[in-house]
């Protein structure tokens, strides 16, 4: 009974917060540029007011702009079901596997950009040509970064990773920081953060992930934007409770239960705090500059692998 | 009920239909009608026959051996269909059916301009020699249904013989097959030689004695030879410009199945025959797999005719399937059996389902083209909304192909990347990093073939038509449709049932000669559960597809649950106040360019731009600007021109012999004897 | 019995035509004579498989070789008389040739058969010798039978080779026939030689092979001495070349073959086998570069005779499945090649020009000759339903196995001509025709022959008959 | 008996005399004249067994020989010449020099230890027999060196007379058949390649064999 009560937290808890968290980072922005700032909640009455709003929808638009904003969202929820968010002790060998995650979002990434050619825009265009390059090019990145975690912990379920990385000795640390930094770069590359895209922009240089969801309205544009949000979350709950699990519930105790959401929350701040950080002090780069970023990452990645094993 | 279909006399009814499709197709020749329906109902009745042959001969252990004498010396028609023979039966016949039903619809387009019984004839014969190649256990048998295969491939290829490209296409491809077969013969001659037998069976007997470096010397012809046939990157010229010549469902069945009889005979030489294998063998298979997979999307991201785009997947996924070859044949080298089971069965899982989604991919090309008349993907757009069936089955077949979840091509991709890991865990200081290597170009290769088929998919189905013949397309026939929907159910189920299917492929493996008596590196579980070395890591099909449609549901749910009674307004995109033109939608050229400049150190695109000016000597307002950009094509240019000239330059000085001088013709003779007289007495 | 009909009806014909008036009696008369070869020599064939060398008097002897190269002579003869019947008709109809050039032609052609008849049949070395002489005697008027200067230039040519060749093999049999002299005046045959082949000196042995082989070698085409046949072959009119490259270098191989026998039993195999590999891997080689780079289709049907005799030779150079193979290759060729110089024959009609690059969009303007062109280059290339795959093959096999090297060049060569033959058949069966080409509908009777060979050689390909087995495995036990 | 062996070496040494001669006239006529020379050689040749056992046949054969060699063969010629006034035969290859040196080096490979092996056919006259074989040689050997058709002709009866001279020599045993048979066939060659020459003449309008060069590759 315990079991299903903390399966229906899991599968809730990501959805419900991932708004806060850009609302976090936007507010921490503000303040990096000293002023006020809207109020952390603010993406949730964002939400409320699109999905009350009428929708139009272009003459040119098939049934593939219809059914994108299911398919990807629905990819968010399918994925923020099977990570470890606060307890380890689940075990999902179902759908835990680093791949099966990795190619589920990429269902996500596949409906928006066709979403994005759907229209026949010349903005749709352009945005889905750049969000197909580098997805394309951090995948490499992400996979190898989460491959070092499971050479070190023995097994790609992400569950039983969690579980093992903080009985972890200190001498097979290098290798996991190293894969950490090649994750953040693909975690910045894939929900379309700042060196790679600006997510504040309607600017046809610099958008990507903007550009594919011009042409949305009413509730699919709630969803699309529910949907990232809650992809920067997923990407920052792996982050969080893969490289640095400690804290995170081993056993079905209440306390570990309360003690490892606080821990999370605690930690997904931080990373809020790190975006929002780097937001604020770097500007973005050329595009044809992004895939050296990228590669930098995969080299990292494979460097640890190699210390690994 | 296994038994009985496994007698001799129902292998020779598939055969004898196949002829029988055949005979008749000439013979109704002049009847265009009759000629496509006699042909394809016998190959129709072939393949349902064959499918059930294979499914029982899989499911039986007996070892199942017919033999028929030939007049010839060295020569009979001895057939061996062991579980990987009849693995092999399956695809075939499963592809040839649906791509049987597939083409009663779509020759109705030939009619009236080319014969059509000599379509029927060839079609027949090709597949008749695909089954024949895979169950052959006679050298010189094996060689003769080879190259009959090759040659009714042929003249499919050159069946619209008018186009001048079709022949040249044709042309190249016979050459080209007909050099890899001159490998061939020569590694099965070598076998013959230190074996002393033409029988498959007898060389599997007395493969010890072939001494260690012959085995290299065979090893590495036979992966010249039939690395042609299955396309690999250096001797793949042929592949792109030869299947989309020939008619849509030849080329799925050519591309789906026919260089897959290349690598089952790659897995029958490496693994049937030879025993102990040197380590080095799979390090080759896994760099050319690697270049094959990389480069083979690659130039598929650069090429705007749908059917050669889908032609180059072939090329990137026998890349894949190479991966699975090289990393059993490494694993088996270091004695690991075990995991070497894990390979064959990723690589046979892939064979498998490539042979589905890119003979779906191209029947729904064919249906496209033969519905717009031109294969070039930027004269396409919007034909969703003209032909919405056959863009449902292409979307279906894309996201087969780019390893998306529920369908199968995930499944064989996962099972792929389960075998390199256990490679780069488990195997010595330098291979960890060509599996390493191998690793990378897999997930560098599956993401920009995620990238080629949204550029495949969206420029030609999405937005709005680009030229006239797109906007009169319509839906094609229902036996097109029928045939496509078929093989996307079959995608659909190959991807849910992937845990069973391991399970079989298990014994299948199991049933050639290096692996039986081992146990494979994982388990399926009752439920569906792949586990991969004993926990390592593990999957369910079935559950990944449950739970991504209840996602989806619970999507709806929410937006049903939030936004209840919202109008919906049919408005125009935005135009920034300009009418929007077809032109302005993004083309295939500007959606893999980004790629194509950060990939240009190996693909070498050059650019040429003209503009003309209204005013010749005012040049300031351009009248039209084309810009053409091109990729060099490195092999043609640095290996395959010079060698080929530097014969003619050969040929050149040879011809002078001929020189017209009676005096000089006596002359030679007079040499000839005087040479003789000193050296040879 | 049969081999009075076998030399007499060729000679009778040829004095019937010398006599007669009309062209329809030429015709009739050649066909009919023909038709009794053909029985007579089909009924030997059978007698010799059942009962071993048939040799009615000292004179004559058809052994098993002799009894494969009599049928296939009168088979293909009675094929090229059919054709050279519609295709003197249209030459005539075309105003090339007169009646007075055809009564010629028909003499001749009968003169060359009973010539070629004699060669295989006789059991006296200096009667093949005379009969061999005679065909080339026969043949050089065929040669420059349009007087042009180039075909004029062609019969020169191989006039003075040939007679060249055929003296120094005259010198090699005397040589051979010195064996006889010490004491008994036994009958000089194959059989008497063979019997006291040992007190030959080896090194006179070798010596007369040598001479032998560059001897009658020439008359084969073998590669140096070959340069007379590609001029001979294409200047000749479409069905003598097709008779000159099946059947008259078949009957010189057989010449060289009864020597090797000879030779074998004196200085054993070794010698002869080594001369014969390097003999005929020089034509194959050869003949694979200048066919890559050829211009005219009968020139090209000619030189690639120059590799399948190369190929020959090195299947009897090769002995054991080679030798096998190598008659089989003798068989196959001569049916495949004549096929083919028929075919271009109807091509020449049609497009009246042997240029490969005026010929284009053959398979709209002649389908069926095409249709048969397209089946001729798939044997001659070695396409497997045909038979000249097998053979190759076989030869490749053995090969293999004792002189590695030599048979890796052979194959290389194999797929350079199979490169050469396709680029161009491709260019002359595909596009489209030009426009002055006449699309009328082909004569039937053109056509005919060719059906029957290509009956023949595809029954052959694919099933050989018990005694025609029979036939070669006694003819192997000869010429090991 | 001497006399009949001091009578052969006599013949031989004039018919090798008149092949090399042949390479070194200049006028057609002369050649004709050479080869009429060598002709009656052999014929002589022939008639030396009648001395020891008369048969009426051999006679017959040696009489035939000698008129077709002798008589019929030069006559041909010397119409052919007369009638298209080819007084001067065309040039040669090599100059006169190289084609000595040539012919010597000819006639040493005869006499190496190659053709050493030949005196076990007849060990009596080895020197000869190694003289006939040099006569085929340097004949084959003229056939490349000169241009003219008719001298190119000539050659090639030269080396038909030289492998006779050997035949004789090798005590060869002469059945009447083979003597008519290869007797027929020179004769029918003989006018075989007097008619072509006369073709050739008319179509080239010259007897210079580079004439003929247009069949290339």
């Amino acid at each position: 009974m315990a079991e299903i009560i903390i399966w229906i937290i899991q599968i809730l808890i990501l959805p419900a917060l991932s708004p806060l968290c850009v609302g976090i980072i936007r507010k921490i922005k503000a303040r990096f540029q000293n002023r006020q700032g809207a109020s952390i909640f603010q993406p949730y009455n964002d939400l409320w007011k699109l999905f009350h709003k009428d929708e139009v929808i272009s003459r040119d638009a098939s049934w593939i702009f219809r059914f994108a904003p299911f398919a990807i969202f629905g990819a968010t929820l399918a994925v923020s079901a099977s990570i470890p968010i606060f307890a380890s002790f689940l075990s999902n060998n179902f759908t835990g596997d680093i791949l099966t995650i990795i190619y589920i979002l990429a269902i996500g990434t596949f409906f928006l950009a066709l979403a994005g050619l759907d229209v026949g825009g010349a903005f749709g265009g352009f945005g889905s040509s750049r969000e197909m390059t580098v997805s394309s090019l951090a995948e490499g990145g992400l996979l190898f970064s989460l491959l070092v975690l499971s050479f070190v912990s023995g097994t790609t379920n992400l569950f039983s990773i969690s579980g093992t990385i903080d009985s972890l000795s200190l001498a097979s640390l290098l290798p996991v920081v190293l894969a950490f930094l090649g994750f953040f770069i693909a975690l910045l590359a894939e929900t379309a953060r700042f060196p790679f895209d600006n997510p504040s922009t309607h600017l046809e240089l610099t958008m990507i992930h903007e550009a594919m969801i011009i042409e949305y309205s009413g509730k699919r544009l709630a969803l699309i934007e529910w949907a990232s949000a809650s992809k920067l979350l997923i990407f920052i709950t792996l982050g969080s409770s893969l490289f640095f699990p400690w804290g995170i519930a081993q056993s079905l105790s209440l306390s570990a239960i309360i003690f490892g959401i606080l821990v999370f929350l605690a930690k997904a701040l931080i990373f809020c705090l790190a975006i929002a950080v780097i937001e604020s002090g770097i500007a973005k780069l050329r595009l044809f500059r992004l895939p050296d970023l990228l590669l930098f990452s995969f080299i990292l990645s494979i460097i640890a692998i190699g210390l690994t094993i | 009920m296994f038994e009985t279909m496994l007698s001799q006399s129902t292998f020779f009814a598939i055969m004898a239909l196949f002829v029988l499709g055949a005979i008749t197709a000439l013979f109704f020749r002049k009847d265009d009608k009759l000629a496509n329906l006699a042909s394809s109902f016998f190959a129709i009745l072939g393949s349902l026959l064959g499918i059930a042959y294979s499914i029982a001969a899989i499911n039986s252990d007996a070892a199942i051996f017919y033999e028929i004498k030939s007049s010839f010396p060295l020569l009979s028609f001895n057939f061996n269909i062991d579980h990987l023979a009849a693995f092999f039966i399956f695809i075939i016949s499963l592809i040839s059916l649906f791509c049987s039903i597939y083409g009663i619809g779509y020759i109705k387009h030939y009619y009236g301009k080319y014969s059509i019984g000599g379509l029927g004839f060839f079609y027949n014969l090709f597949i008749l020699g695909m089954l024949c190649v895979v169950t052959a256990s006679n050298i010189l048998f094996f060689l003769m249904v080879w190259e009959i295969m090759s040659l009714a491939s042929y003249f499919l290829v050159i069946y619209e013989r008018d186009k001048q490209e079709n022949v040249k296409a044709g042309f190249l491809y016979f050459v080209m097959t007909h050099i890899g077969t001159a490998f061939i013969i020569l590694a099965l001659l070598l076998m013959y030689k230190f074996t002393g037998s033409f029988d498959f069976f007898a060389i599997k007997e007395s493969a010890g004695s072939i001494p260690p470096l012959v085995k290299d010397i065979i090893f590495i012809l036979a992966l010249i030879g039939f690395g042609t046939k299955a396309g690999v990157i250096p001797f793949h010229i042929w592949l792109p410009s030869a299947h989309p010549a020939a008619p849509s469902h030849v080329s799925a069945l050519m591309s789906g199945v026919m260089i897959k009889t290349g690598i089952y005979m790659m897995i029958r030489i490496f693994f049937d025959i030879f025993t102990d294998i040197p380590i080095w063998w799979g390090g080759v298979v896994l760099i050319i797999g690697a270049v094959s997979a990389l480069l083979g999307v690659l130039y598929a991201l650069t090429e705007h005719d749908l059917k050669k785009l889908l032609a180059y997947h072939s090329i990137e996924n026998i890349g894949i399937i190479l991966f699975g070859i090289g990393s059993a044949l490494s694993f088996s080298s270091m004695g690991m059996n075990s995991f070497a089971i894990l390979g064959l069965v990723a690589a046979l899982f892939h064979t498998l389902n490539h042979a589905t989604f890119k003979s779906l991919l191209f029947l729904s090309a064919g249906s496209v083209i033969s519905k717009t008349h031109t294969g070039n993907i930027e004269e396409y757009g919007g034909l969703i909304k003209y032909m919405p069936q056959t863009a449902f089955f292409f979307l279906v077949g894309s996201m087969a192909i780019s390893a998306l979840p529920p369908f199968n091509g995930f499944f064989s991709e996962w099972l792929t990347f389960q075998a390199l890991f256990e490679g780069i865990r488990s195997m010595g200081a330098a291979y960890r990093w060509i599996f390493i290597f191998s690793a990378g170009s897999l997930i560098l290769t599956s993401g920009l073939a995620l990238a080629c088929f949204v550029k495949a998919f969206g420029i030609t189905f999405l937005a709005r038509p680009r030229s006239e013949h797109a906007k009169q397309a319509k839906e094609s026939l229902f036996s097109l449709k029928f045939g496509m929907a078929a093989l996307s159910a079959v995608c659909l189920l190959l991807g849910l049932f992937s845990g069973f299917l391991s399970g079989i492929f298990n014994n299948i493996v199991r049933g050639i000669r290096l692996f039986n008596g081992y146990e494979p590196a994982f388990s399926v579980s009752q439920s569906h559960i792949i586990n991969i070395n004993s926990g390592f890591s593990s999957l369910s099909a079935p559950a990944i597809f449950v739970v991504l449609s209840l996602a989806g549901i619970a999507a709806l749910a929410i937006t049903r649950l939030l936004a209840k009674d919202q109008k919906v307004k049919i408005g125009a995109t935005w135009d920034c106040g300009t009418d929007l033109g077809p032109r302005m939608e993004i083309t295939a050229t500007g959606f893999s360019r980004t790629i194509i400049m950060i990939f240009k150190g190996i693909l070498k695109p050059s650019k040429q731009a003209e503009i003309e000016y209204r005013d010749a000597n005012m040049r300031y307002f351009p009248k039209s600007r084309t810009l053409v950009l091109e990729i060099s094509d490195v092999y043609r240019k640095y290996f395959y021109k010079p060698l080929y000239n530097f014969v003619l330059k050969i040929s050149g000085q040879v011809k002078k012999i001929q020189s017209g001088n009676v005096n000089a013709y006596v002359l030679y003779i007079f040499t000839a004897l005087i040479l003789l007289l000193f050296f040879a007495v | 019995m049969e081999l009075i009909l076998i030399i007499g009806s060729p000679i009778i014909a040829s004095i019937a035509n010398f006599f007669s008036k009309k062209r329809k009696a030429c015709e009739t008369a050649t066909i009919i004579t023909g038709a009794i070869a053909l029985i007579a020599a089909v009924s030997a064939a059978l007698k010799v498989s059942s009962g071993g060398t048939y040799s009615p008097n000292d004179y004559f002897s058809i052994d098993a070789l002799g009894a494969i190269i009599i049928t296939l002579i009168a088979f293909i003869g009675f094929a090229a008389a059919l054709y050279s019947v519609s295709y003197l008709k249209k030459e005539t109809a075309k105003g090339i040739i007169d009646f007075e050039k055809t009564r010629l032609y028909f003499i001749l052609f009968n003169l060359f058969i009973a010539a070629m008849f004699l060669a295989a049949s006789t059991s006296n070395p200096i009667i093949m010798w005379i009969a061999i002489e005679a065909t080339t005697l026969s043949t050089a008027f065929l040669i420059s039978f349009y007087n042009k200067p180039s075909a004029m230039e062609a019969a020169w040519k191989y006039l003075i080779i040939n007679s060249i060749g055929l003296l120094l093999g005259f010198f090699g049999t005397l040589l051979f026939y010195t064996a006889l002299t010490h004491g008994q005046s036994a009958v000089f045959s194959w059989d008497s030689l063979l019997l006291n082949a040992k007190n030959l000196d080896p090194m006179v042995a070798k010596i007369a092979f040598i001479f032998i082989l560059v001897g009658y070698g020439t008359k084969t085409g073998l590669a140096p001495m070959h340069t007379w046949l590609p001029d001979a072959h294409s200047k000749a009119p479409a069905p003598i070349s097709g008779l000159l490259s099946g059947l008259l270098l078949n009957v010189a191989m057989l010449a060289i073959l009864r020597f090797k026998v000879v030779a074998d039993a004196a200085v054993g195999s070794q010698f002869s086998g080594n001369l014969l590999i390097w003999f005929g891997l020089i034509s194959i080689v050869l003949a694979s570069f200048i066919i890559l780079v050829q211009k005219n289709y009968k020139r090209l049907l000619a030189y690639s005779s120059i590799e399948n005799m190369g190929i020959a030779a090195l299947g009897f150079g090769l002995g054991g499945i080679g030798a096998f193979a190598a008659i089989l290759h003798i068989i196959y060729h001569a049916l495949a090649k004549s096929l083919l110089f028929f075919s271009s024959g109807n091509i020449f009609l049609r497009y009246s020009s042997t240029k490969i690059a005026k010929v284009k969009g053959m398979l709209t303007v002649i389908p069926a000759t095409s249709l048969v062109f397209v089946i001729g280059f798939l044997t001659i290339i070695g396409v497997p339903p045909f038979g000249i795959f097998m053979t190759k093959f076989y030869i490749l096999s053995a090969g293999l196995k004792t002189h590695p090297i030599q048979s890796i060049v052979a194959l290389v060569a194999f797929a350079i001509i199979f490169i050469g033959f396709l680029t161009h058949a491709s260019s002359m069966l595909f596009g489209n025709a030009p426009e002055e080409i006449s699309k009328e509908k082909e004569n039937k009777w053109a056509i005919i022959p060719l059906i029957i060979l290509i009956t023949a050689l595809v029954i052959l390909s694919v099933y050989l008959p018990p005694s025609f087995k029979a036939l070669i495995d006694s003819a192997l036990t000869k010429y090991q | 008996m001497t006399d009949y062996s001091s009578l052969q070496s006599l013949m031989i040494a004039a018919i090798f005399l008149s092949a090399v001669l042949l390479h070194l006239t200049k006028k057609n006529s002369s050649a004709i004249l050479l080869y009429f020379i060598q002709s009656l050689a052999i014929g002589i040749l022939l008639f030396r067994p009648l001395a020891e056992n008369f048969s009426l046949i051999i006679l017959l054969m040696a009489g035939l020989t000698l008129a077709i060699k002798a008589v019929i063969a030069p006559l041909f010629f010397l119409r052919l010449v007369k009638r298209h006034q080819l007084k001067f035969s065309a040039s040669t290859y090599l100059n006169t020099p190289l084609t000595l040196i040539v012919i010597a080096a000819l006639a040493a490979l005869t006499n190496s230890r190659i053709f050493s092996h030949i005196a076990s056919i007849e060990p009596a006259s080895q020197k000869i027999l190694s003289l006939a074989i040099a006569v085929v040689l340097v004949s084959f050997f003229l056939i490349i060196n000169r241009k003219g058709a008719i001298s190119q002709i000539i050659g090639i009866l030269s080396l038909e007379n030289g492998i006779v001279a050997f035949a004789l020599f090798s005590g060869l045993e002469q059945s009447p058949a083979l003597q008519i048979g290869i007797m027929f066939d020179l004769l029918v060659w003989v006018i075989i390649a007097a008619v072509f020459i006369s073709m050739i003449y008319k179509q080239f309008g010259s007897l210079d064999v580079t004439e003929l060069k247009h069949l290339k590759e």
